[in-house]
């Protein structure tokens, strides 16, 4: 699904990544951690073609990024869920049509779409909010609707970039569950994230490989975690 | 025009925050701009209609003044209408009656002057058709032949006045040009802040995976109708000012019909198409470059 | 002007995102419209200089004819030059010399007319001065004094003209009206939809603890020094055009001077001070009205 | 410093919270916890006197709130530093002009300014970082900078919402051991956070309050955390 072939990133001045390679394959579930400013989100956003590595091949569903149009971007977007650090809006929607806005851009708005949003609201617990403007969102709810956003598609892939940052411990384990749930149904998850509690969690359902950024490499974590 | 503009914002058009200023702005622009195109049409228009007049009118008649002895006037009356018939490019001739010369003169002298005992010299207009003729070679030719004869052609009247005219008419067509280019520049700034003060929603939308073209045909509608609602706006207006300016027909003409007349009231109704087309366009550009802009 | 706009930005002015299109919408919005100013005032004040000639010149000289037999045309031309005399709103009367008749009348009998053996009635040119006279008195009184004296004191051409002149006038005193009114709203709209772009920036400046006057200050700073520099370059553009439009004596002296003569230079130079003025109640408007609507 | 008595607040709908009263002592440390959407960024606002209590009142240094003006609230704001949930910067400013802002917007640029700007933002890790723009940050350093922003002014209170959800264990501890660096120089410390071992961890350090939101009340937590 996802390739990296010696990959190497820079934003202009030093390199923040360097000779990085990984195969992400289908129904497999990754943690990535590492300190803050490792370039964890860098990574991310390498993996759903925001930003084109300045060394090395990354293929996503075998088409190398750097050939991909911008068309080509956005038709795979749709297949790769993702949730955002900084958790991404349109300030003048409700949150029940932010969550839809995958559907509508890629024009799946119909039917059982409709059943499915419903449900998902629940899911994640804003049901009372469904109506709410983004900014009369705590910030827990909002990253709460950001992943309900990434997972309406049912997408491939799943990125998230620290998704419990500001959330309670209870719903944090409450959203792990359902990301696990995607992962057994097939899909490809990923999830950058710095509370190691949240890894050690997981690692007890799920066999689930942790990925560490230190000095510009990416390394298999130990066993430790 | 259905395919530039949608009749109501669809459902993607949502995806465009109303940002109610911006909006606004456009609308208003496009329809102050559409009120001073009918203005500097109206002028245009009426400044072409005055320079035709001034044209045909002053060109096209001149004046065989014929001074002779009582005894030569019928002869050289005749050989002038000879000569006149022989020259290419005069349209028709005629000697003016007693009557007609009298009420010339009345200013001057009363309405019971013995013209007919007066040495009074013989007038003849004439009448030159659209190509006009060569004054240099109808003077030279009435010279040999009626001698009494002085052809004034108006000459010196008519270039000034024509070229005073059609500079007139060139200021208005030249203002229409400012005002479509000032028109294009405002919307195209307007969309381009309006797409740069909306970077994170393109950013948001390309998230999720939407086609440039998708979002930017979002922003052109929004545009588009808007430029178009306001040069409607701007045009009625517009119209109705000037139907309501008084009709005055004096100051040599100058001011009769600043109002459009006949074929020409299809002209207002091209504006806010005209409009919409240029805002269409100017969006289109801004978003692209915008769209490119934006990693 | 310097307490309206600084000679460049200040530091605090950097807290305002520079977001180019809106800026540079603002100059662009402020420099189109003092073109368009200065061409309306130039308009405007070319007509009220037409408007003020045909008044004066038209109104000012109307002529008596004096037709009677010849042994009477001294009698009643004195009678006239009394009555003149005694008139009040009359500056000067002049008899026309022969000489000055037989220009007038060289267009139709040539210059060989033997005037003095003709019976051509006399004229009189009468100049009034700017209270003017009352023309019905006078001819009544001409009626019984000099029978053969005809008053034509031009009335029914002045009219006309002098209000289609001050209508013109009146038309481009409109236009800058108009024109500096959607400068103003413009500009309004334009801060207005940076004020709105940019709530999070107001929103960030609250909490770290600015007071509002600040914050609408750099806004308003920044909007006032653009409108000023936009309007600077529209009415240098604008300026030129009018001087460079080519100068024509003719057309009734209707294109005559549309250039601005004398003190009226002082007129354009108003234009960006004006601007930048309306710009800055419109701006300081706009941002304390958004100012109080984001908590 | 703060007292509230009685407060209620709601945003429109039923009351969010309900008969709070609330005295913070100059020199106090206090952590705020409760679930995602319980109220805890609310409460930190009626705190600096961004939202107005629809009921009961709320006193800042012995003002009361609904009777400042406007420019009463910013003279205030200005003693009271806040890291916002979602750290809020001027985004066509570099790192350095956003930590220095309130000393801009406050007149009081000069001298010796400079030379704390610069420790501090060596003290929050930014130093490379520093003239980058915000959106260049990563999540961590984004909130590191907000913080350094919020105690620039050195003010009397400070509070912070949720300071280090993005930002790994090492760095928070970091962060907390500034905290009660300022709270130990007399200043009032108010966090809000769901993180339970950052709080157990400055329990070691400090005499800390545990304040919860639940069921639309501020409680004191028991003595389990
Ligand atoms: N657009 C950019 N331009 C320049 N530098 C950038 C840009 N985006 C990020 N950086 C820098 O690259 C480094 C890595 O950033 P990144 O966001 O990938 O870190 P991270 O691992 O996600 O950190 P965190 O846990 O704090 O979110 C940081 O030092 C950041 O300042
Ligand atoms: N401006 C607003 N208008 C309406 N409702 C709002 C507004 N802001 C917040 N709310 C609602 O009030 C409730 C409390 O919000 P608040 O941000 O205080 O929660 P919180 O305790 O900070 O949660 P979190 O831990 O997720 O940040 C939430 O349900 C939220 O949706
Ligand atoms: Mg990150
Ligand atoms: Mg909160």
């Amino acid at each position: 699904m996802i390739e990296l072939e010696n990959v190497a990133y820079s934003y202009g001045g030093g390199e923040l990544l360097s000779d990085v390679s990984l195969k992400l394959s289908p129904g497999s579930f990754h943690f990535l951690t590492g300190p803050s400013g490792s370039g964890k989100t860098t990574f991310l956003r390498l993996c759903y073609g925001q930003l084109i590595a300045t060394a090395g091949q990354v293929r996503l569903f075998r088409k190398d990024v750097r050939e991909l149009s911008r068309d080509g971007v956005a038709g795979i977007r749709q297949r790769i869920g993702v949730v955002h650090q900084d958790c991404q809006f349109l300030d003048h929607m409700s949150v029940t049509e932010n969550i839809a806005l995958p559907l509508m851009v890629s024009g799946r708005g119909g039917g059982g779409a409709a059943e499915n949003l419903v449900d998902l609201i629940g899911w994640v617990g804003l049901t009372p909010r469904a109506n709410a403007l983004p900014a009369e969102l705590s910030g827990g709810e909002r990253q709460r609707a950001a992943l309900a956003r990434a997972v309406i598609m049912s997408p491939d892939i799943l990125l998230a970039d620290e998704p419990t940052g500001n959330i309670d411990w209870d719903m944090s384990l409450r959203l792990l569950k359902l990301l696990i749930e995607l992962n057994r149904m097939g899909k490809t998850v990923l999830i950058a994230t710095h509370d190691l509690n949240l890894i050690r969690a997981a690692k007890s359902e799920v066999a689930a490989r942790v990925l560490r950024i230190s000095n510009r490499r990416l390394q298999l974590a130990g066993s430790d975690l | 025009m259905s395919a530039l503009i949608a009749p109501r914002d669809k459902a993607s058009d949502r995806i465009v925050p109303p940002s109610g200023f911006t909006v606004l702005l456009t609308s208003f622009t496009a329809g102050a701009m559409a009120f001073l195109t009918v203005f500097a049409l109206a002028l245009s228009l009426a400044t072409g209609r005055l320079a035709d007049r001034w044209a045909s009118e002053l060109a096209q008649t001149s004046t065989i003044r014929i001074s002779a002895p009582a005894e030569q006037m019928d002869a050289q009356l005749r050989a002038v209408e000879r000569v006149l018939q022989t020259t290419p490019g005069i349209a028709s001739a005629r000697t003016l009656s007693e009557e007609e010369q009298r009420q010339l003169l009345e200013p001057w002298f009363g309405p019971d002057l013995p013209i007919e005992n007066l040495p009074v010299p013989k007038l003849v207009e004439v009448i030159e058709n659209s190509e006009g003729y060569d004054s240099e070679g109808l003077r030279q030719r009435l010279a040999a032949e009626a001698p009494g004869a002085i052809l004034d052609d108006h000459t010196r009247w008519r270039k000034p006045l024509v070229s005073a005219a059609d500079r007139l008419r060139m200021l208005g067509f030249v203002a229409i040009v400012l005002i479509a280019a000032s028109t294009a520049a405002m919307i195209t700034l307007a969309a381009q802040s309006a797409l740069a003060a909306n970077a994170q929603v393109i950013g948001v939308l390309r998230l999720v995976g939407a086609r440039d073209s998708y979002i930017a045909g979002a922003f052109v509608r929004r545009f588009t109708l808007r430029a178009f609602v306001g040069a409607v706006g701007g045009t009625v207006l517009g119209t109705l000012a000037v139907a309501l300016l008084p009709d005055s027909e004096v100051a040599g003409n100058f001011l009769t019909g600043l109002g459009f007349q006949g074929a020409h009231w299809i002209w207002p109704f091209a504006i806010p198409p005209l409009a919409a087309l240029v805002a269409h366009l100017a969006t289109r550009n801004a978003a692209r470059r915008t769209l490119r802009g934006i990693a």
